[in-house]
């Protein structure tokens, strides 16, 4: 009998718990319908999910909300590894906020269906920055980077307005550093950074505590290492270019491995691997295996003196550490340095960075005049000034005074170009080589790791894997150049239709050097895929 | 099993909970029929104009929807087959058949005896065809219709822009150097033809660039840049890469104050550059050479 | 019945051998397997520092962090309301039908049935990586978005071919003469369903009912994807964030999954007995 | 089974197909359309936007010849063999719970058993890491204590097996290639299936009193029992749960993908199908060529089930 009881409480806590929840639905569904008259809500998305950014955004929306009492302005954070899933659903499904941050899972045919072009925006003064030394400027020009990372460049126009930057560097748990070395100053060369890294391993030992020198992770590992490799092959790309060219140029190293004129054991190339290997071998063992947060906790935790992260995680940093942080750019290899200053130039240039935490307008937002209006109270130098001071993060407005805190990540204008990396590019222009590359790594940086063995894991599989990709990047430059053939089509009749239009004209002008541009780089690609082949 | 007592009708508790969920979550539901999903989507164009600029603008199934459905009078029926034509080339999805019926409009297109703007782009596209839409490619038939477009129609940007990809088709082929010398020189007259601005500067860009790829004459791709940019390029891409190479190039070529001026052209434009440092270094080094380290040559 | 008979006889058969081997092999696996609950309990009431310095045994009571719960509860409360709606309804969508499937399928071989339970059985093996985008706009084309009936529908179809399974091999187990007495009196189909089955079978529909329950409970990737207003988000979509975070709180993230979880301990608690009954009596024959 | 119905009565209870309706038009909407859209997309080159290219057999002729998919059946093998073992523990329990004098200790462990079930698995996998991290995880400390890593140690260097094991630096058992397959396979070690359990000790019930007594007479020990008495009977269950499992393996790659990432960790070892089928969708944003690799795994799943049918048939 007694479970026949315990049985019908049950039930009946179910229905119970169930009709409340009925009720709050129904009475929110009657609340939400009969406030909606009057009130405009705008809703903006973005995947910074680290610490100071979603508290600082709120602030901004509640500042615009009290100059415009009209309006609701909504964040909306999503988790990074769904962003792609999320943003695809929501703009077929027309439910798409009004502006959502552009970059991760974009492409530029899902930008020009789902997105509004920018131009009017680009070209006129904000008037958010009345009163200040910006009021006149065009937006374009109040941003450090000219608005280049919101341009489009296959549809000829401005679809993305950055509030941000971001750049990669070196943080110091300071208090340890103190007590390792007697001084606080970071090291300024690769050098410094591995005497630094061996008596920190010794100090360690010393006080039998659990310390690393550097916190490693599958995230955090490749962005000192990529670097530090890319630094012994900028005198071979220099070697490479044949006269007239000048700077990287990813199909032409793709050409040039093909034709044999670098190798895996061209000099430069194992030495970068020897400096990849080093530098692991002060970082936790099997780092391998663990991710992003895993390596961040150690770093938060005083387990690692330092760490190699983007300006993103810094305040992440700031308000879990109990310490106080130095930052300063990844140390290169000095040149004199017997070793690895044979093959270097020296410290990578920054100048040409650009914006991050692009915003975008999506074409489906009823309500896009305020949208754009929101855009622009985002971009103003005050909110600007807001954004840098509350998150940390970089600023994007120029002639804004930074914090200390913010100071080392604004990035460096003085430094020459990196040389190839281990996959050849940095991004993903060579997944495959990517992929080869990622999971012969613990050959190459693990305990028992070593570069002639890595190098003999990779080489069979790396020139087909080039070719893999090169066909993959063909492939894209075809689409694009098919795909141009029609809106080239469209832009030069309508041009040709009405002669005096200079605009028209202007912009089947733009679209036939960027059509061709490509063009070019389809016919080069194609080319060094027959020589390959016919080897 | 044996047989239970009676028909199980005293059983409230089960049917009672079963059937109040069922009823309830009805109710529920229907306060939620009707989804808030307000977006309005890209409004359909309507004109032909309308048609071309939704066409330039990727939204290639509405302008070929609004191509097949537009009313026109007899004399705009040209334009409309055109619009058809160079929209199924990128009808989604995109198939063989598209392709073959788009080829089909273009020729009767240009067949026509009238040579108006329709049979222009029609040659054009034909050539285009040829050249990237059939596999495997045929770029002997895309050559002819370049060639007619130029003999026909000089002077029309549409026909000049074939030039540049006559330029590409011929020399970043599986050929000898010897074979690709040839065709260099037979390609160089072609430039004297052009009469658009944006036909030459395509055509002098690409032939540049063919020079210094090929490494084949450092004093032809440094003449054809230096044409090129007399076009003006508006692409900063383009531009900033086309002066670097000019530089590089006059600098080789010993023309130091060519290189001087161009290195300052870039250094001015182009201050957030990733380049900006090395290219100051570079001009340093061409002004007094013994301050250079001896491996930034 | 028979079930204590065959104990008693058990009993008879080992009575020579103390239970005192079995208890000690049973409680080291059901520790282990018991870890993850203990941890998850232990770990909420520490903040990083403290899990790190000790991670295994639980703090002092004075050093626990109650406040984890607090940030749990504040983040999880707003989306209870919701998640009990969707996962109720859809238990009871998922059931409904089912019983009607399964008693289709049990009561006669009828025409096409030798041909509808492969075609049935198939899905279960579909593998389903690349449908998010296809089953996304199926739900857009029933205009659907941002409504909680397409994840009501979707919970139900989910757990749909795995409970006509089980019901029709236990429906088949009742026998046919009970069915014909309810047919003489006059019963339709329907009534026998209601009168014959369901009391019958009282504990098997309680077990799938609890299994379909716990799937769309944690569910996330759906919810985010469907729904627009945050204030219609269910608790999986709650959970996501905390796992999203770059530095983790773990104690937390711990706490949350705790409070998220405790629904569904509660009901377990009260419906236990027939949850296990259910499972218990023959569930399953295969 | 159901019994077999005439033509004619058939008719006469034509509304009993209203009965199947429901059911099928949910399927229909919810499991098949996705299903099909996945054939239908097979033939394309499809990003996962709007453009696409009808592409016909394409896909799966470059399926044929990509090696990393066929490979990842290697360790699926694997992975379902092991299945076959981690079926015994879930056996043992229920077979141990079921000959416990008292009925109460019986309830009470199925209680706990069923306890874990709403653990979230997230807090599982949480665990899991942590478990395997190499410096300050469970495993190396347990080997470390209990001295089985010198004794690791002496073993590698007896196999020379390139220094898996090497003294004084910790063992990663995710980041080594040669240690990720047993990893996979100890993951989630007491294997302890709550509704396996529970499902087989609802198969031992129904054991008569009499079998047991007859054993009793023939003196047979608690082995004998269990192999003659016992096991046969609950054999369709094992069967049963074992289909559900190799079926779950087969599809899965959750695990994989959060314990090791998109490329299957070092060495690419931890690459199962489903791994690769999302690798290719979402990484390389092929998603045609994705489905194709579904169709060739549904494939492969019906025709293991069905030889599993026809071939492990036992009688009731």
């Amino acid at each position: 009998m007694r479970d026949k009881i315990l049985n019908a409480i049950g039930m009946a806590l179910l229905g119970v718990c169930f009709a409340v929840s009925l009720v709050r639905i129904a009475a929110r569904q009657f609340s939400r319908d009969e406030q909606g008259g009057d009130h405009v809500t705008i809703r903006f998305a973005h995947w910074q999910l680290e610490n100071g950014v979603r508290s600082t955004l709120d602030q901004i929306a509640a500042e615009y909300m009290k100059l415009h009492p009209g309006v609701k302005v909504v964040q909306l954070p999503i988790p990074e590894s769904i962003y792609t899933n999320w943003l695809v659903t929501q703009l077929v499904g027309e439910t798409a906020p009004d502006l959502i941050q552009i970059g991760i899972g974009m492409t530029d045919e899902r930008i020009a269906r789902f997105f509004l072009p920018l131009d009017d925006l680009a070209s006129n003064p904000n008037p958010y920055n009345r009163g200040t030394s910006l009021e006149d400027l065009p937006l374009r020009a109040t941003l450090f980077d000219g608005m280049e990372s919101g341009y489009v460049s296959t549809l000829l126009e401005y679809y993305g307005v950055p509030i941000s930057g971001a750049s990669v560097r070196m943080y110091y748990n300071l208090e340890l550093l103190e007590q390792i070395t007697g001084a606080g100053t970071p090291p300024e060369t690769y050098e410094e950074l591995v005497s630094l890294a061996k008596e920190t391993q010794a100090y360690a030992q010393r006080k039998g505590v659990p310390l690393v020198p550097i916190a490693g992770s599958r995230y955090n590992a490749p962005m000192i290492m990529q670097r530090l490799f890319s630094s012994q092959t900028q005198k071979l790309v220099e070697r490479l270019n044949p006269p007239g060219i000048f700077g990287e140029d990813l199909i032409r190293r793709a050409d040039d491995y093909l034709d044999g004129r670098w190798s895996l054991d061209s000099e430069e190339v194992r030495s970068g691997f020897d400096l990849m290997h080093e530098v692991g071998q002060y970082m936790q063992p099997g780092f391998i295996q663990l991710q992003r947060d895993d390596a961040t906790l150690s770093f938060v935790q005083g387990r690692a003196l330092m760490i190699s992260t983007g300006s993103w995680d810094a305040t992440s940093i700031r308000q879990q550490a109990s310490f106080r942080i130095g930052v300063s750019t990844i140390p290169f290899p000095s040149t004199e340095s017997r070793v690895y200053g044979r093959y270097l130039l020296g410290e990578l240039s920054e100048a040409g960075t650009n914006g991050g935490v692009v915003f975008g307008i999506t074409r489906g937002s009823p309500q896009a005049d305020v949208a754009k209006d929101f855009l622009r109270f985002l971009a103003s130098q005050r909110m600007n000034q807001l954004w840098t001071d509350e998150s940390g993060w970089i600023p994007a407005v120029v002639g804004i005074k930074v914090t200390p805190d913010v100071a080392p990540f604004l990035p460096v204008t003085v430094g020459y170009l990196p040389g190839i990396y281990p996959s050849i590019a940095a991004g993903g222009t060579f997944p495959s080589l990517n992929r080869l590359v990622g999971i012969n790594l613990h050959r190459l940086v693990g305990a028992t790791g070593d570069t002639g063995a890595f190098i003999n894991a990779i080489k069979p599989g790396y020139r087909d894997a080039l070719i893999h990709d090169l066909r993959r990047n063909h492939r894209t430059a075809l689409d694009i150049s098919q795909r141009s053939d029609t809106q080239f089509g469209g832009l030069a009749w309508t041009a040709l239709a009405q002669p005096n239009d200079v605009k028209a004209a202007a912009r089947m002008n733009a679209f036939m050097q960027s059509a061709s541009m490509n063009d070019r780089k389809l016919y080069r690609i194609r080319h060094s895929l027959e020589k390959a082949e016919v080897q | 099993m044996k047989t239970p007592r009676g028909l199980p009708f005293n059983r409230p508790r089960y049917q009672i909970a079963a059937a109040a969920a069922l009823a309830v979550g009805l109710v529920a539901g229907w306060s939620h029929i009707k989804p808030s999903g307000d977006g309005a989507g890209t409004k359909r164009p309507t004109t032909l104009e309308g048609a071309w600029q939704a066409a330039a603008a990727f939204l290639f199934n509405d302008a070929n929807n609004t191509f097949n459905a537009a009313r026109l009078e007899p004399s705009q029926e040209r334009e409309r087959e055109l619009g058809k034509a160079v929209t199924l080339l990128n009808v989604q999805p995109r198939t063989v058949e598209n392709i073959a019926k788009a080829r089909r409009i273009f020729e009767t297109l240009s067949s026509g005896e009238d040579h108006d703007e329709p049979a222009i782009f029609s040659d054009y596209y034909l050539a285009r065809i040829y050249e990237r839409y059939e596999t495997p490619p045929e770029p002997r038939k895309a050559r002819t219709y370049y060639l007619k477009l130029l003999e026909k129609h000089a002077g029309h940007p549409v026909a000049e822009f074939g030039a540049s990809a006559m330029v590409l088709m011929a020399l970043y082929d599986n050929i000898t150097p010897e074979e690709r010398g040839r065709r260099f020189a037979g390609l160089e007259a072609l430039g004297a033809s052009l009469e658009t601005s944006s036909g030459r500067r395509d055509y002098h860009l690409n032939m540049g660039n063919a020079y210094i790829d090929f490494e084949a004459s450092r004093e032809k791709a440094l003449n054809h840049l230096l044409a090129a940019d007399a076009e003006t390029i508006s692409l900063w891409q383009v531009e900033s890469a086309t002066w670097i190479s000019i530089a590089e190039l006059a600098r080789d070529e010993g023309r130091d104050d060519l290189a001087e001026a161009y290195y300052k052209r870039f250094l001015s434009k182009y201050r957030r550059d990733n380049r900006h440092y090395s290219i100051e270094r570079r001009l340093g080094a061409l002004k007094n050479p013994k301050n250079m380290t001896a491996d930034e040559r | 019945m028979n079930a204590t008979a065959s104990s008693k006889a058990s009993v008879a058969a080992s009575r020579r051998r103390s239970d005192l081997p079995k208890h000690f092999v049973l409680i080291l696996l059901l520790g282990i397997s018991l870890l993850p609950f203990y941890m998850m309990m232990q770990i909420s009431l520490k903040d990083n520092q403290a899990f790190f310095a000790n991670n295994w045994l639980p703090g002092l009571p004075e050093t626990w962090q109650w406040q984890n719960y607090l940030y749990a509860i504040r983040l999880i409360l707003p989306y209870v309301v919701n998640s009990v709606v969707v996962s109720v309804t859809a238990t009871a969508g998922c059931l409904a039908t089912a019983i009607l499937g399964a008693y289709f399928f049990a009561r006669y071989k009828m025409p096409f049935s030798s041909l509808l339970w492969p075609a049935f059985l198939l899905l279960m093996l579909m593998p389903s990586v690349a449908n998010i985008v296809p089953l996304f706009s199926i739900v857009k084309s029933l205009n659907l978005l941002n409504s909680l009936w397409a994840l009501i529908l979707l919970g139900a179809a989910g757990g749909l071919v795995f409970s006509i399974y089980v019901l029709r091999n236990f429906i088949e187990e009742i026998p046919q003469d009970i069915f014909e007495a309810a047919e003489i009196d006059g019963a339709s189909h329907f009534r026998q369903i209601i009168n014959v089955v369901i009391p019958m079978s009282g504990s098997i529909i309680g077990t799938l009912a609890i299994l379909t329950f716990l799937n769309t409970w944690n569910d996330f990737l759906m919810p985010l994807i469907v729904l627009r207003d945050s204030e219609i988000f269910t608790i999986g979509v709650g959970l996501i964030y905390l796992n999203g975070e770059y530095v983790k709180e773990w104690g937390q993230i711990m706490a949350a999954f705790f409070v998220a979880s405790l629904p569904l301990i509660i009901i377990f608690l009260f419906m236990m007995k027939l949850f296990i009954r259910g499972l218990s009596a023959g569930a399953v024959k295969g | 089974m159901s019994n077999s119905i005439s033509k004619r009565k058939a008719l006469h209870e034509w509304k009993l197909y209203l009965f199947i309706v429901p059911a099928l038009l949910l399927l229909l909407t919810f499991s098949y359309l996705p299903a099909i859209s996945a054939i239908y997309h097979s033939f394309f080159r499809w990003t996962g936007g709007d453009s696409k290219e009808f592409i016909g057999l394409k896909n799966f002729q470059a399926a044929l010849s990509d090696s990393i998919f066929w490979d990842s059946f290697i360790l699926i093998a694997i992975l379902v063999a092991s299945n076959v073992v981690k079926l015994v523990p879930s056996i043992v329990m229920a077979v141990l719970i079921h000959r416990l004098k008292s009925d109460r200790w019986q309830y009470w462990y199925r209680v706990g058993v069923v306890l874990p079930m709403i653990v979230p698995g997230l807090v599982t996998l949480f665990i899991w890491k942590f478990f395997f991290d190499p410096t300050h995880g469970a495993l190396n400390q347990f080997l470390d204590i209990s001295g089985l890593k010198t004794l690791l140690v002496h073993f590698d260097q007896a196999l020379h097996l390139g220094g898996i094991f090497s003294e004084g630096v910790p063992i990663s058992w995710l980041g080594e290639p040669a240690l990720i397959i047993p990893s996979l396979i100890i993951w989630g070690f007491p294997w302890i299936g709550a509704v396996g359990v529970l499902i087989y000790l609802a198969g031992l019930q129904s054991i008569g009193a009499e079998i047991y007594e007859a054993a009793e007479l023939d003196g047979a020990n608690s082995w004998q029992r269990f192999r003659f008495v016992e096991f046969p009977l609950i054999m369709t269950q094992v069967r049963l749960s074992l289909v559900m499992l190799i079926i779950a393996t087969l599809q899965g790659y959750g695990l994989q993908f959060l314990l090791l990432g998109p490329d299957g960790g070092p060495g690419g070892r931890g690459m199962v199908p489903g791994l690769w089928m999302f690798n290719r969708a979402f990484l390389a944003g092929e998603f045609g060529y994705a489905c194709a690799l579904g169709i060739f795994l549904f494939a492969f799943i019906l025709g293991l089930t069905v030889l599993n049918n026809r071939y492990v048939r036992v009688e009731k």
